[in-house]
């Protein structure tokens, strides 16, 4: 921690970032962002396994880039955020530097966007034990009960698209939800606008998702929407061979091979 | 009316519970979902949640729900037919285990909903509702009633307030208004003589940590300042704030058709979304998040008591709870009581 | 359920399907009247929120069908669509959308008999499971009360 | 079902009138006659049209509260339900509540000039109050119109500035931003600050109305004062977004003001009261 804090103090020392975005103790036991512009302000951050929220999400955010070149404490979820980010042109490394957290918990420094890639790329992304196991037990119903069971579980959705701006991956000005001509989804959030919204978030995050689980750490209703991202990341992994974020490489769903797999069209 | 002092046995709880059901009420309580409490209608006793400091949800839905239809319209040859709802289709609602916070806060947000043109639909299904509240035998960091007016054991806008007087013990049941009254009549045998308890030591402890007419008076003078910015960098501009809480009243109105026929709904929206201010033409007055962040706490704290003579909020914390980037409003109201000028 | 006349709405390409359709049509073969054809110019264009819709709106199937792998007129509108569907479909069967009611199928301009085939097919397998029920609940469920109920 | 303040009157649209790309003018009768009986609106309100399944769009009221009978609106065709209005036929049947809002003070201008001041598809807001004082004439000294658009296909209401024109009880000056002049344009060419400027009508126990795009709004204002309008005699109209338009939803809440209520009419005086969130 004190490493971090050192090295956070030094970039903003010699100005090569204007801001550092990392964790630090926020109400009730959680951490939550920082944003230290003074290197006096970096004796604030901590790092820990309360640390889960990606801070990705802000460096999208027009008033947070405002500030100038971002240094980004950043976890292998949100280094993976970050490396589909570039992909998607949306930072680069004029604007952001990594400062990376290993699993193992100890700070990594890169030169570059393309050495946090190669970095990245050392860990396959895995869906942890437990949320498998959910995914299979839903596997094993019947299409009536996994009805009856989201039906349930999406019920209480009121929309508040927490899930959508804690996600760095949603950072479209206008969100489709948003758009009115034509109306894909419908606003209030009953059944039909709740079900159809979270279809189409989790569609739009098909081969983009980093599996960071922000969008159900936000959810204040802890609706396990996540299973829904982690469903089409195993079926990307099943069918069209998985993917890793990579700054170069094309996306999984707006590429193609000849020879794709299906066992469903006649 | 004077407040009306009984005992309510807790054993007497769930008959209680039971009297209101089978006497036509739908019964909103809180229940638990994935560790989370929200109002939704209760079928039996066993079903409500306990031990929570407040619910994840307010109860506000009960009067204002997040989407309610306001007409229902269906082309036909002859032309057009538009139909209003009608109020004999509100049930009666008997809310149960209202913290006094959302009690209070019934009273902000009928202020908004009858300051100028009293909205009808919302006075409908709230005539139609009668408060049970609980007081508070706990609280935690982000609960901060009695700086905004309230306190632990406060009686406003319940119909009648249970206090649990001590651990496991049986409640001082206060018949507030003639609706608690009507339901005491009920079952007189379940409200038995209490002499005169000394309720606020059951009470959660909550201490005063700002004066709200001190912020009110200090955002008049703060509207430019970068303390906002600062505030809201973190915010990441969902509504979740706006859906949990007891007093935003903010909606939206949108029409659903199915083929010829549809309905209109009003719903819930949130000045914290960028969209909430948009023009068709491109201009948004709100653009970021800082002047959205800034509206939430203004409406709150200067224009509601300018306008309405009503502060919006009432100090349940939820919003602190519920948001996703740690935004904790009581640090933010301090730092603006604190905030040089 | 003898009375039960499914509802079917058909997604297909210009180039091959609907010509294929037009195929089945001026060879006189005969098929199920239940199916409204709309035309894209590509299965690539065929969003998966039209499939979405076309439940709300009152369908009891759906087929989706576009020119066969390699015939695509723009070359790979089908294999990007293909993807799609792979996606799609999954999260359907996973969320408990009845995937037995959504039906994909490469059917070529010269192959009229084999539209007569997919329709006919479809529309016996839809009659068999009825109206979509658990779907359209959703749809009319009326939003008036309060909706957490 | 007057309880329901959220039920429109059901109006049908008894004529169309195409007025410049994209712009139509609807002429509204109300079905039930009871409701056109008990309607009555003033200069400067506005009310929340709809099209059944597409929802509810705001604007002004555009014909004069003189004229009984009707009421006409003006829009251009952007978003989701004015496209659905556009989409309505002589004959159709559509949805209007209102009016909603604040008025043009007309009584307070007996005895003043009047100066207004329009640009682009904001005269529909003003040609209400321009024929309210125009159907009562004999209250008001000198009325001066100053209207410019973008170009001239862009000009609203060409017939009645043809009637304006010829009038000898009002004086109209025309104008297109540069570029948007036709060969037989005889109007001024210029953008409306400028020629307000170039014009220069006096301030003496004048009120000037000024409606625009904010842009025009913004370089307006100074021209005035430099002409010296003081900021209360000085009117604009704000346009936020708004649902309810009864002060409930929350959305053009302005500082303490809600645009819908307290508005839309505003003194430049009132304006600069206000944070700048409009």
């Amino acid at each position: 921690m004190d490493e971090l804090r050192k090295k956070a103090g030094e970039l903003l020392e010699a100005s090569a970032v204007k801001v550092i975005i990392g964790y630090e103790n926020g109400s009730d036991g959680k951490t939550r962002a920082l944003f230290a512009e003074k290197p006096e302000e970096t004796a604030r951050l901590v790092f820990d396994s309360r640390c889960v929220m990606n801070l990705a999400t802000y460096v999208t955010k027009k008033e947070v880039r405002n500030k100038g070149r971002i240094g980004l404490v950043a976890t292998l979820p949100v280094m993976r955020a970050v490396i589909q980010l570039a992909s998607e042109h949306q930072v680069d490394d004029a604007g952001l530097l990594v400062i990376g957290i290993t699993p193992e918990s100890k700070m990594v420094e890169f030169k570059d966007l393309a050495e946090v890639e190669a970095f990245v790329h050392r860990y396959q992304i895995e869906i942890d034990s437990k949320q498998k196991e959910m995914l299979d037990k839903l596997e094993k119903m019947t299409p009536s009960e996994r009805w009856d069971f989201w039906i349930r579980e999406l019920t209480p959705c009121f929309k508040c698209y927490a899930c959508r701006a804690a996600c760095p991956m949603c950072y479209c000005h206008r969100c489709t939800v948003d758009f009115n001509q034509p109306q894909w989804v419908p606003v209030p959030s009953h059944e039909l606008g709740n079900i159809e919204w979270h279809i189409m978030r989790a569609i739009h995050l098909a081969g983009r998702c980093v599996d960071c689980d922000a969008c159900y750490n936000a959810c204040p209703l802890a609706i396990p929407l996540n299973l829904l991202t982690k469903r089409m990341l195993l079926d990307a992994k099943e069918h069209l061979g998985g993917y890793q974020p990579s700054i170069k490489a094309d996306h999984l769903m707006s590429t193609y091979k000849p020879d794709d797999k299906d066992n469903f069209i006649i | 009316m004077n407040i009306e002092k009984r005992l309510v046995r807790k054993g007497s709880l769930e008959k209680l519970f039971n009297l209101l059901k089978n006497n036509g009420n739908t019964i909103m309580g809180p229940l638990e979902r994935n560790g989370k409490t929200r109002f939704a209608s209760v079928n039996s006793f066993r079903d409500i949640a306990s031990g929570y400091v407040q619910t994840t949800q307010s109860s506000k839905e009960v009067a204002f729900p997040r989407a309610e239809k306001i007409l229902d319209y269906s082309k036909n040859a002859a032309g057009m037919s538009v139909k209003g709802i009608d109020p004999a289709e509100i049930p009666q609602v008997v809310l149960w285990g209202v913290r006094p916070c959302d009690a209070m806060g019934i009273g902000e947000l009928s202020a908004i909903f009858n300051w100028d043109y009293k909205d009808k639909i919302y006075n409908n299904r709230l005539s139609r509702v009668t408060v049970i509240g609980f007081s508070c035998e706990k609280a935690d960091e982000y609960c901060f009633c009695t700086s905004v007016g309230g306190n632990p054991g406060s009686t406003e806008g319940s119909d009648i307030l249970l206090t649990r007087m001590g651990g496991d013990g049986d409640f001082l049941a206060e018949i507030i208004t003639g609706k608690g009254a009507r339901i005491a009549a009920l079952s007189p045998e379940l409200f038995e003589e209490a002499g005169n308890p000394e309720k606020d030591k059951f009470l959660a402890s909550v201490p005063v940590r700002f004066e709200r007419e001190m912020i009110s008076r200090k955002l008049d003078k703060i509207f430019e300042s970068d303390e906002w910015v600062s505030q809201s960098l973190k915010c990441l501009g969902c509504g979740a704030c706006a859906y949990v809480c007891p007093t935003c009243a903010c909606f939206d109105i949108q029409d659903e058709a199915h083929g010829r026929s549809g309905s209109r709904v009003r719903c819930w929206d949130s000045c914290g979304f960028s969209m909430f201010t948009l023009h068709t033409s491109g201009h948004n007055p709100r653009e970021v998040q800082s002047q959205r962040w800034r509206q939430r706490i203004m409406h709150k704290f200067s224009y509601m008591p300018d306008r309405l003579s009503v502060y919006g909020c009432t100090g349940c914390g939820r919003c602190s709870r519920a948001c996703p980037a740690d935004m904790n409003i009581l640090e933010h109201l301090i730092s603006i009581q604190e905030a040089e000028v | 359920m003898a009375d039960f006349e499914p509802r079917i709405v058909a997604f297909v390409c210009n180039w091959c399907t609907y010509a294929g359709a037009d195929l089945t049509g001026t060879s006189r073969i005969k098929y199920a009247s239940n199916v409204r054809i709309v035309r894209f110019p590509c299965t690539g264009r065929i969003d998966y929120m039209l499939l979405l819709k076309a439940f709300d709106e009152g369908a009891d199937g759906i087929i989706v069908s576009g020119c066969h792998p390699n015939d695509c007129h723009y070359t790979s509108g089908n294999f990007h669509a293909r993807r799609r569907w792979i996606m799609f479909r999954s999260l359907c069967d996973f969320l408990g959308i009845d995937i037995r009611r959504i039906k994909f199928s490469w059917v070529s301009a010269a192959e009229g008999a084999k539209w007569a085939d997919i329709v006919n097919s479809t529309v016996s397998s839809i009659r068999e499971l009825g109206p979509y029920e658990e779907y359209r609940k959703i749809v009319k469920r009326p939003a008036k009360e309060v909706t957490n109920g | 079902m007057t309880d329901n303040i959220y039920m429109p009157y059901l109006m049908k649209v008894e004529k169309i009138t195409w007025e410049a790309p994209g712009v139509r003018t609807f002429m509204l009768k109300f079905i039930n006659e009871e409701d056109q009986a008990r309607f009555d609106f003033k200069a400067g309100q506005f009310g929340e049209y709809s099209v059944y399944g597409s929802g509810e769009c705001t604007f002004c009221i555009a014909s004069s509260p003189t004229r009984k009978g009707y009421i006409e609106c003006t829009f251009r065709q952007t978003g989701k339900v004015t496209n659905a209005l556009a989409g309505c036929e002589e004959g159709s049947i559509i949805g209007f509540r209102g009016p909603y809002g604040n008025i043009f003070p007309i009584d307070e201008w007996k005895g003043k000039n009047l100066l207004f001041i329009a640009g682009g598809i904001a005269l529909p807001p003003m040609r209400c109050v321009i024929w309210n004082t125009l159907d009562l004439r004999d209250n008001f000294k000198d009325i001066t119109i100053i209207y410019g658009a973008r170009s001239v296909k862009d000009l609203v209401y060409k017939h009645e500035l043809d009637d304006w024109k010829m009038r000898k009880d009002v004086r109209l000056i025309t104008t297109v931003d540069p570029g948007g002049e036709s060969p037989d344009w005889n109007g001024e060419v210029g953008f409306v600050p400028t020629i307000v400027e170039k014009v220069s009508p006096s301030s003496e126990n004048t009120v000037a109305i000024v409606c625009g795009p904010p842009v025009m709004i913004k370089y307006t204002f100074p021209v005035l004062a430099k002409l010296g309008f003081t900021d209360e005699n000085i009117y604009t109209t704000l346009e936020n977004r708004m649902k309810c338009g009864f002060g409930k939803c929350g959305r053009c809440n302005v500082g303490k003001y809600y645009v819908c209520k307290d508005g839309p009419v505003f003194t430049l005086a009132q304006l600069k009261d206000l944070p700048d969130e409009y």
